[in-house]
């Protein structure tokens, strides 16, 4: 797979975890994928931070109203039976425990389920934004990414980079697998048939649980 | 009571040092029209509070490029290249607060709290310098208020007495920041007469607005 | 999507013991079917959090007479003579809460919050117990959060969604102890189609209701 | 004066008080009867804690509409240029400091500016409702009361209720006089004619301050 396959990959699979009439938000880049990847029969409700419920698709170019924007700023729409909100609902909705599942990209994940997804030191400091608040306050947390950043892990015993939450990460999907944190360490639930169970760990500093039930990774 | 003025007369009363707000999320409801006449008029050392810094030639990221922020307490600087510049280069204090804890911050400013507990940002480098409060046992950062000299903030259709009705995604933190400063400026899609709207309708009621621009025309 | 059922299934939700809200104030924001549904079942031993409890007959306050009530955390009971009567006599415990603070309790509860530090109540009874924080030479209460294992709140037009608008003075607790609990019920005067409601006009997104009872014909 | 003069007379004065543009909560009782009272040319705006600003007169008795109560629950109107909100944005505004003034009643006041109006142990207790965060919140708290209860003083030296607040009374206004709480005391700024500064001391058990320029109480 190539880079826009392996994102389109592990966009699909994190679509299946998300069920019917679940409220949920997802972040900028390989996370947005997964909107287009919904499978039928299931309708969610995509959450847009900056201030509404019921993201809907890009507009057509001539319907374009920059008064409607993601929180990538980027022109979309709204679906009937949506809502626009402010800032302060818009974090009630996210801190108070109202997002049923929140997919954000990462920097490094650890297996104590800690994050860091929003700052190397000495290098890149866009801000949290609201990453900070969706992984604190969002159900359930699906960290969507590749396995590997330029061959070197990304799933770490200890993060090292500066944290954006502490054990809040529930399940990583990457090409190769999928993994639930749990209180014992990383469990590796499903496999990516084009990889062994050995070639998943050799890109994965934190030693994985093997599941009893280990499945195939299926999109 | 009528609370129009001019574009002239709004942004003088933001002088140099001041802290002020400014309602917007990537541009999305910044009141572009005051925003350009104060990067034309050159106000500077200006704390600015706000969601972001916008992009270089969009909205609020233009008092960046233009040098007029000192201190900036924003959420994400990421897609205005010059803020991460004058942030490295020591040119601007930056201080970064998580989005939600910003929204808190600001409406509690509003609304007389001395602050709110969050669990957004423990165990991260948010948490430094602040205090720690267990309850029931789990932990929570304070977080104090935010207050600003003047809020300059944006609304689709405005009466005369600046009840303020929005459409969009523009209400981020408009709404927060009209109850926030010890003066608001609303800049105007619409501006309509008192009665125009509905009293159900109203989001910001017009108590919290001190002055009103037309901002129709830009 | 269709979030409809029936005041009986509603009902069903409200179990003995439950801790409930009620939204409204003096009964104006009542969901008045559903309280003469749980009067006429007569559940029982309810912990009740409500701005007041109305007056005998009309509202929130018939639950009080009919003594289904046994804890009660209110900011005015003056309205209803039965409420002081099960105070003094012991039948009913009675937590009195300041109105602005009641609010922030439950928006607190809502919103994930650990609690808010509000001015209100320091050196009064109402500090009694809690902690007292010093911000800049203030002192403030620290208040907690509030929730409920069901909510029952008002709304005017209400689409299958669980979208709402209110009408006049009827929003009081509504919008926030629509946030608060982890069933949310709301009695709505009129139920429209999903679309109807313009996005703008949204006061309580749907996302927090979890079910719509029709109150129109009462 | 009868009882029902002494209070049109109270509030009558309190209304000099109130200034164009300001935003007012009045209590209910006495206070509720200074927005008869409101100077010409001055334009407030009222508001009711239960969630609106620009409360109007009682409508006529064919448009009740029990949607539209006052914090008293009576039917009300909404003047044009109102707006409708919820608990929480009302008290936004109380305790925010965005009422200019609130005229309340009281039980008792003492020379400290703490203020006791909301229960009588072992006897009154209905709750304090928006009285605590309005004293607390109000840029100036305005006493309107008859300045004595069946003759005994209500102005004390130091309250013996239980309080509502503590030092955030500014003004009280009885049918004696007009007092400014200060951190040196209660000045009697105006007197009623009709009684000296003798009897108004007597029927006050604080120790007034009798301002050098004393004036006659004129409503």
């Amino acid at each position: 797979m190539d880079k826009a396959q392996i994102k389109e990959f592990i966009a699909k699979r994190v679509a299946k975890e998300l069920k019917d009439g679940d409220i949920v938000n997802l972040g900028i880049g390989l996370p947005t994928m997964v909107a287009n990847f919904i499978p039928e029969g299931v309708n969610i409700f995509l959450q847009s931070e900056n201030g509404f419920i019921g993201l809907g698709p890009a507009p057509e170019q001539d319907k374009v109203d920059m008064h409607i924007v993601n929180a990538g700023g980027q022109p979309v729409t709204i679906l009937p039976g949506g809502a626009f909100f402010d800032s302060a609902m818009s974090f009630t909705i996210i801190r108070g425990g109202h997002v049923d599942v929140t997919v954000l990209g990462a920097l490094q994940v650890d297996e104590e389920g800690n994050l860091a997804n929003w700052m190397i030191p000495g290098k890149m400091v866009p801000g949290m934004g609201g990453a900070m608040d969706l992984v604190v306050g969002a159900k359930k947390v699906i960290i969507a990414m590749e396995h590997t950043q330029k061959g070197n892990p990304k799933i770490l015993k200890k993060c090292t980079l500066p944290l954006t939450a502490v054990k809040q990460v529930d399940m990583i999907i990457t090409e190769m697998g999928v993994m639930e944190v749990t209180d014992k360490g990383i469990v590796l639930k499903e496999i990516n048939p084009e990889f062994t169970v050995e070639q998943v760990q050799a890109a994965t500093e934190a030693k994985l649980i093997i599941a009893d039930d280990l499945k195939p990774m299926e999109v | 009571m009528n609370k129009v003025i001019s574009i002239e007369e709004a942004i003088s009363h933001v002088k140099d040092g001041m802290t002020i707000m400014v309602g917007g999320f990537l541009g999305c409801g910044n009141p572009h029209k005051i925003i350009d006449a104060l990067v034309e008029k050159g106000v500077k050392d200006l704390t600015l509070i706000c969601n972001d810094t916008s992009f270089v030639d969009y909205g609020v990221g233009k008092l960046i490029v233009n040098k007029q922020v000192k201190k900036l307490i924003a959420s994400h600087v990421g897609t205005n290249k010059e803020t991460g510049n004058q942030m490295n280069s020591g040119e601007m204090e930056v201080t970064l607060v998580p989005q939600g804890t910003l929204a808190e911050r600001i409406r509690a400013g509003g609304a007389g709290l001395g602050g709110i507990l969050t669990p957004t940002g423990i165990g991260t480098v948010v948490e430094e310098g602040k205090q720690k409060i267990e309850i029931d046992g789990k932990e929570y950062l304070l977080e104090l208020p935010l207050r600003a000299d003047v809020a300059l903030i944006a609304g689709h259709t405005v009466d005369k007495m600046g009840n303020i009705v929005y459409y969009g995604a523009t209400r981020n933190f408009n709404t927060l920041m009209a109850t926030a400063a010890d003066l608001v400026i609303v800049e105007a899609e619409h501006i309509v007469e008192v009665g125009e709207i509905d009293q159900n309708d109203v989001v910001t009621p017009g108590l919290f607005v001190d002055y009103i621009v037309d901002g129709g025309d830009r």
